[in-house]
């Protein structure tokens, strides 16, 4: 057997078949279809539910924001990057009359673990898959309350883990890669 | 001097001029299509923003090359350092004086040679002057001052004169069976009978891997190893003087593309349903795909490996191949 | 006069018990849960708390004693000699568990947005020995959906209340307000006012501190920052000189809130209502920040460098410079406050203004206190018999002391007699209260003395009290800071030493202790602050002038430069516009304070200074204790640290207040065996400055009539009814209080209170708007009747700037009479 | 046109000559070097040796040179190093030297440097490779056997030396 195979292996040699092979399957790949995404140009990756990107604070149903300002969050947090400053309000905006009277996290520290979506009691705070962040100026490495309540583009129940059709727009606050969510398709 | 000297003259002129340009301009798209060739041999797309597909990519970056700062560095031989380019880029460039791209075409009743100067030996030219150019990578290493640079250049230098002899030995092979140094000659033979590859399988082997190791590819680009030496000679280059050191690269493979085909393939020779220099084209064009190929195929090899190949096996071997040819010849 | 007295010798009989399996000796009668913790043993508990009568509600401390078939609650039950008891094993695990799990049933688990959330008994407890999981599935008990706001500064969560009654007994035993009760019954039970409105609330806010659960919730503090946000730091309280305990917790350089800590300080986890919701002054958006120097007549913004090279150019030396400071500074800097002023500016000219008192009222008060003689520590001094009280509404000016007393009083062994024409909240505890017009201090005095002495039928209320002074054995008085603001002052003072002198022929344990009005008013004292005495109250040689006599002096043009540290003279000084003249009439006044007060308007050059909580140093309470001020805060704005400012003015070099107290500890000799930083909770007591008695009867003016200010303001004037006194009220305290908003809240403004007799004959009613009117001055406030106050005296809390009471004092004429008209 | 071209080569050659042995520094001396053997190889395609020009380049330039540098590159030469060497040899040198123009003059003087052509024409001497080819495997053959001989026996001598060190 050993010596079979010293003949095959210096015919191997000689004909170069591992060369041959390699070479094959590089020219495979040439022909075949790419994986790039092309983002932000054309298309656009939404991540799966389970992503952790940009921070949103929620509402109940009924519009009320759900975050009562405990700070179980930027406790929880292992950056320190939550500041949350609570106060008092008796005109319904939050679902009791703690509300946050300052809700800011600061990006350039956070490290997007999640730890403050478990801690929170009421899940007001949930990752949301928001992740251009990258932006001109340091003003947006915080997010405060008022972007983190916003409305999302992605809505929660859409499943993800979708190529989507996308429209890059540029404006003067910055770059935005604007998902058509209709025309999806898996990424391999 | 009577006006057809004088024709003759300006008709080279006008080949060399529009040699050099062609070949100026030539990486220009070849960068492209390598990246792009990288590009979806790794399941990617290569360059896409820049114009369609990418396609104004290698004239951006043109642009950033010439517009930036020309740095030289504090300790380095400075003459040596601006000489070293040229060094690199002229060699390449004077070999194209002998290349063959076609045979004689008529135009305005007046023959004109697709070639500047059919020399009778040419294959010896060629390989002589090219040589000339390691003299580039040795001279911009040393100048740099600097060890990487250094070191890139030794390895460099060696590996080109360890290659070139079986370079050099491969092309003899054909030199025998066409009975003539010159390129012309030589793809005449073939288009008499079969192409040099029918007879010299052994020989293109050794042809194309030494070829690739001169003209310093993948798998043998030791000279710019990133990994260990950075980027290799020209690695305190930068602005206009790097792309001629990049410029002398493609040239040198399209040489080769050229040589391989010249030698091995017949030359422009092809069927009649398209025009000798567009098979010629297409040959060379072939070539160049298969450098690409390789570079995004293989890895490198390791020095001692490259010698070992270099000295123990391609050279006996392309000894064996003249033993072989000079057999069937005689 | 500690060392006059023999220590009472008191026997203990002792048991050995076992918990755990380790012995352990403990006075007989001592409860298990402090014979365990004294063991090393912790026992959980809620409604347990060491000065509180024992309930044994919530069953957290049931513990097993061998023997006995069921647990039993460890805070209730007293040790008996041989017990055995368990406090680890499992059952008692188990029995907690299930009481946790009881408590949960009912309990809203709402801690997220609880105030307590973070430092909740409960909470810990829980997460201690709690149940990990609850069988209970029933809906939780809910009386409301909001929290209540009971008062300005109080919020009630009925929901979260696990009936410990913590709060009713404090408010009932220790406060005295007995504001709260337990309404309603079994699980059902709200511990709140009746109709949850709170008449008689002192807004002291200790039912905050004791609620082991967020029942109760500090209203200023509502939502600012959770437990763990807090950088808290220990200081003293600066509103009078009980000197309580505080912690200032702040949160992003913000004050946020003060509490008081458990078993920490004399006053323990008690505070009053300045104590604790008085904070708001120190970053309030009134604080000088700028130092600030008069150009062409209008007070402009300067640099410190301009401010002090000016002060360096102008102010001059010698007789004709004065310095005067407020007892609110630390000793520290008091201490290089008369050194600058006794070596730089070289005057003796140096005093508080104690608002009242000359300085011969003063060292006699520093007599009959003996405060030369070292600290007597309250808890001393209330082991006493018999406690008596005359010259401080007590309630008022010193609420924890109140607090103390009203403890202690409740020991039946204990006689209370207090003396102060007003009705206070402590009458409620004492035997005899006696009422008196003011001024007549003395003549209270010596009828005591007389009865004591010569004996006779106890008729009358003094002679009751006498009664109780010859029977008992040990004898506490308490000395208010009114006494000093007589006229004649000297006379009750001295008729005090000779009361003191008297009982102490007949056997009896005499402690005298003074009840002030500001934090410092004993250690500045001590620090030289005083026209007759050098730090350690050595004596002058040559007498300075004291407030009264530099403000005589610089009508008279005596006076070019004035260094006034943080005291509002205008504001405070008896009759208002004298002072105002007076100070008008010196060429140049360097005021250093924290806030534009009248004073400062008038100041050539103003140095803003730091308040309480942005400095370190030491206060000397009533007592003589000494506690360590820590800073907590930087000082605001641009402003700076007292002693600081004092350094550079005076080109001392002393660092910090360290190292100035190590000065201290040298040339005050009661202040030696004292240790800066290992100052805690409990501070120092004081020890003698070695001398006893300052003997200067030589040098006062002994008898009344010889005073030049005269007695006349005593006899009865038809028109002006009403003799005024004025003091601080509870929520307040000087004018210092007024800019806390908090306090504000709680008493906007000024009211004038009068006894039912006086309402009932001039026919107005509770609430009415009235105009005081004397002296030529009138304002219009409210009426406020107490009941069983002395008739024809009126009281108006100085606090005020929209009414400024020391408008009714004329110089020179003591106790002013007003008349109390009814608003048309 | 030729003779212009010739001088122009010449001299060029010459200088760069000259420029090998006076500049101090190795590498550029290697270079002015490497000029002249091409000024060489342009004097040889001058004289209608292509192939001769060629080898020049292939040999001389591409090889030899290249190992020259290499040399110089690896040991790091300073450079003064060469102006120690010569020390006690120049005044013999510049006898030498002084000796041999002597001679070179007196040779051209009189004529005898004048070397014939060949039997070759014009149009066999452009295709040169078969005439050399010719030329050294029949008249020549054993000048280029024994100077094979001689290459081999450096070459097996080389190897011998550095097989030697490895031990």
């Amino acid at each position: 057997m050993s010596a079979n195979s010293g003949i095959v292996d210096i015919l191997k040699k000689v004909f170069f078949i591992d060369l041959i092979k390699g070479l094959s399957l590089t020219f495979k790949y040439n022909v075949s279809k790419t994986i790039t995404i092309r983002y932000p140009d054309e298309e656009k990756w939404i991540p799966y539910q389970r992503f952790r990107g940009l921070h949103t604070l929620n509402r109940d149903s009924q519009g009320r924001e759900l975050c009562v300002a405990c700070e179980l969050c930027s406790k929880a947090c292992p950056t320190k990057c939550i500041t949350v400053i609570p106060m008092e309000d008796n005109t319904g905006i939050g679902i009791t009359d703690r509300v946050a009277q300052v809700y800011e996290i600061n990006l350039v520290r956070c490290m997007f673990c999640g730890l403050c979506e478990d801690a929170c009691p009421t899940t007001a705070v949930r990752m949301g898959r928001e992740y251009e962040l990258a932006c001109f100026s340091l003003d947006c490495a915080k997010a405060d309350k008022h972007r983190l309540l916003a409305p999302i583009e992605i809505p929660a129940e859409f499943e993800g883990g979708y190529v989507v059709k996308a429209k890059l727009e540029r404006n003067k606050e910055g770059i935005r890669v604007r998902p058509d969510l209709t025309k999806k398709k898996r990424w391999w | 001097m009577d006006i057809n000297t004088l024709i003759e003259v300006a008709l080279i002129t006008v080949k060399v001029i529009l040699v050099s340009s062609i070949l100026f301009a030539l990486p220009i798209p070849l960068t492209w299509i390598e990246r792009k060739v990288a590009g979806h041999i790794q399941l990617r797309l290569g360059p896409f923003r820049v114009g369609w597909h990418g396609i104004l990519q290698p004239i951006a970056d043109m642009i950033k090359l010439m517009f930036k700062e020309d740095i030289i560095p504090d300790k380095a031989d400075k003459w040596l350092f601006k000489l070293a380019p040229i060094i690199s880029l002229v060699p390449i460039f004077l070999t194209f004086a002998t290349v063959p791209v076609g045979d004689k075409i008529t135009v305005l009743g007046r023959e004109i040679t697709l070639y500047i100067s059919d020399m009778n030996v040419g294959i010896l030219y060629i390989l002589a002057v090219a040589g000339i150019g390691v003299y580039g990578l040795i001279f911009g290493g040393w100048a740099s001052n600097s060890k990487y640079a250094l070191l890139g250049s030794m390895r460099s230098s060696a590996q080109m004169i360890s290659y070139e002899l079986a370079l050099s030995f491969a092309a003899i092979g054909v030199v025998m069976v066409s009975n003539s140094l010159s390129l012309v000659d030589i793809v005449n033979s073939q288009k008499v009978s079969t192409w040099n590859i029918c007879y010299q399988p052994l020989g293109f082997i050794i042809f194309i891997i030494a070829g690739l190791a001169e003209i310093n590819r993948i798998p043998f680009d030791l000279s710019e190893d990133e990994g260990t030496l950075a980027a290799g000679y020209h690695v305190e280059y930068s602005s206009m003087r790097f792309s001629f050191f990049m410029l002398a690269e493609y040239v040198a493979m399209v040489l080769m593309s050229v040589l391989a085909v010249i030698l091995f393939f017949g030359g422009w020779s092809g069927h009649a349903i398209l025009p000798p220099i567009v098979w010629f084209l297409i040959k060379v064009s072939a070539f160049i795909y298969f450098f690409m190929w390789v570079r995004f195929t293989f890895p490198r090899y390791r020095y001692d490996q490259l010698m070992t190949i270099g000295w123990k096996i391609l050279l006996p071997l392309s000894l064996v191949n003249i033993l072989i040819t000079g057999l069937f010849v005689i | 006069m500690a060392d006059e007295e023999d220590e009472v010798e008191t026997v203990f009989i002792m048991a050995t018990v076992k918990i755990n399996g380790k012995e352990i000796t403990v006075e007989d009668g001592t409860l298990i849960l402090d014979a365990a913790r004294q063991a090393g043993f912790e026992i959980p508990t809620f409604c347990y708390q060491a000065r509180l009568s024992g309930l044994g509600s919530c069953r957290m401390c049931l513990v097993e004693i061998a023997g006995q078939k069921k647990l039993q609650p460890s805070c209730v039950t007293p040790v008996l000699h041989g017990m055995d008891v368990f406090t680890e094993n499992e059952t008692v695990k188990s029995a907690r568990a299930s009481m946790l799990e009881f408590l949960l049933a009912n309990h809203p688990l709402d801690c997220p947005t609880c105030d307590k959330g973070g430092e909740c008994e409960l909470q810990n407890f829980v997460f201690k020995s709690g149940p990990r999981q609850s069988g209970f599935s029933e809906w939780k008990r809910r009386f409301h959906d909001k929290d209540k706001i009971l008062s300005p500064v109080i919020v009630k969560n009925h929901n979260r209340c696990i009936h410990c009654e913590r709060c009713v007994r404090i408010c009932d035993e220790v406060v005295g307000a007995k504001a709260l009760g337990g309404i309603g019954r079994g699980v059902m039970i709200q511990s709140t006012g009746f109709m949850d409105d709170r008449l008689d609330c002192d807004h002291c806010g200790n039912c905050i501190e004791v609620c082991p659960v967020g029942s109760f919730m500090s209203l200023p503090y509502r939502y600012k920052a959770r437990p763990w946000d807090l950088k808290e730091v220990d200081t003293v309280c600066p509103y009078c000189a009980t000197g309580c305990q505080i912690t200032i917790g702040i949160r992003n350089g913000e004050v946020v809130r003060v509490k008081s800590r458990i078993n920490t300080g004399i006053n323990k986890e008690t505070l009053c209502a300045r104590g604790r919701f008085g904070y708001h002054f120190i970053q309030s958006r009134d604080r000088i920040t700028k130092p600030m120097v008069k150009k062409d007549g209008k007070l402009a913004e300067c640099s410190w460098d301009e401010a002090l090279s000016v002060i360096k150019q102008m102010f001059g030396s010698g007789r004709r410079t004065a310095g005067i400071a407020s007892a609110r500074y630390t000793n520290e800097e008091l201490f290089v406050f008369q050194k600058l002023v006794r070596e730089v500016f070289k005057t003796n000219n140096i005093d508080l203004d104690s608002r009242f008192a000359n300085k011969w009222v003063t060292s006699a008060m520093i007599d009959a206190c003996s405060l030369a003689a070292g600290g007597i520590p309250i808890f001393d001094a209330l082991k006493a018999d018999l406690i008596f009280i005359i010259g401080s509404a007590v309630s008022d000016e010193n609420p924890v002391t109140d607090y103390l007393i009203r403890t202690a009083a409740s020991d039946r062994r204990k006689t209370l007699i207090i003396a102060h024409p007003r009705r206070m909240k402590l009458d409620s505890s004492s035997a005899i209260s006696l009422r008196y017009k003011p001024g007549t201090e003395g003549e209270v005095i010596k009828g005591i003395a007389d009865f004591i002495e010569n004996g006779g039928e106890s008729t009358s209320d003094i002679n009751a009290a006498a009664a109780r002074f010859k029977n008992a054995s040990n004898i506490t008085m308490f000395l208010g800071a009114e006494i000093l603001r007589l006229a004649n002052g000297v006379d009750v003072l001295t008729g005090i030493a000779a009361l003191k002198a008297l009982l102490k022929r007949s056997g009896k344990n005499i402690k005298c202790l003074p009840l002030f009005d500001r934090c410092n008013q004993r250690g500045a004292r001590a620090m030289g602050i005083h026209p007759l005495f050098l730090p350690g109250l050595k004596k002058v040689k040559e007498d300075g002038m004291d407030c009264g006599e530099m403000l005589d002096a610089a009508k008279k043009g005596e006076i070019d430069s004035l260094y006034v540290l943080g005291e509002d003279i205008v504001s405070m000084h008896p009759d208002a516009r004298f002072a105002r003249e007076a100070l008008s009439n010196i060429k140049f006044k360097v005021v250093q304070d924290t806030f534009l007060t009248e004073t400062a308007k008038i100041a050539d050059v103003i140095l803003p200074g730091a308040s309480y909580a942005e400095k370190d140093g030491t206060f000397t309470n009533q007592e003589g204790r000494v506690q360590r001020l820590r800073k907590v805060i930087s000082p605001v704005g641009d402003s700076k640290d007292d002693l600081d400012i004092l350094c550079s003015i005076g080109g001392f070099a002393y660092k910090s207040a360290r190292e100035v107290f190590e000065k201290i500890k040298k040339e005050v000799a009661g202040y030696k065996d004292i240790s800066f930083e290992e100052l805690d909770g409990n501070g120092a007591i004081v020890t003698g400055h070695g001398r006893q008695s300052l003997s200067l009867k030589g040098t006062v003016p002994l008898l009344s009539g010889s005073d030049n200010s005269g007695q006349q303001s005593i006899k009865e004037d038809k028109e002006y009814p009403f003799l005024l006194i004025t003091g601080n009220h509870l929520f307040h305290s000087g004018r210092l209080s007024q800019r806390a908003d908090i306090l504000m809240q709680l008493l906007p403004e000024p009211f004038v209170e009068i006894s039912e007799d006086d309402a009932r004959e001039s026919g107005i009613v509770d609430g009415e708007k009235v105009v005081v009117k004397g002296n030529g001055y009138e304002a219009a406030m409210k009426l406020r009747i107490a009941k069983g106050s002395q008739k024809g005296v009126a009281f108006v809390p100085e606090n005020f700037d929209s009414v400024s009471v020391n408008m009714f004092y004329k110089k020179g004429e003591g106790i002013p009479r007003v008349k109390i008209v009814k608003l048309p | 046109m030729e003779l212009i071209f010739f001088y122009i080569f010449a001299i060029v050659a010459l200088a760069s000559a000259i420029a090998v042995i006076s500049i101090r520094n190795p590498v550029h001396s290697a270079i002015f070097l490497m000029v002249c053997f091409l000024q060489v190889a342009a004097l040889f395609v001058l004289l209608r040796s292509p192939f001769l020009a060629a080898v020049q380049i292939f040999v001389y330039v591409g090889a030899v040179m290249v190992l020259f540098l290499f040399a110089v590159l690896i040991l790091d030469l300073g450079r003064e190093r060469f102006g120690e060497y010569l020390h006690h040899q120049s005044p013999i040198a510049i006898i030498v030297v002084v000796g041999l123009i002597f001679v070179i003059g007196l040779g051209l003087a009189r004529g005898k440097l004048d070397a014939p052509l060949g039997k070759y024409t014009e149009a066999e001497l452009v295709k040169n490779i078969e005439v050399t080819g010719e030329l050294l495997y029949t008249k020549y053959v054993f000048p280029f056997e024994v100077i094979s001989l001689l290459l081999l026996v450096a070459m097996v001598g080389a190897i011998v030396l550095v097989m030697k060190e490895r031990k």
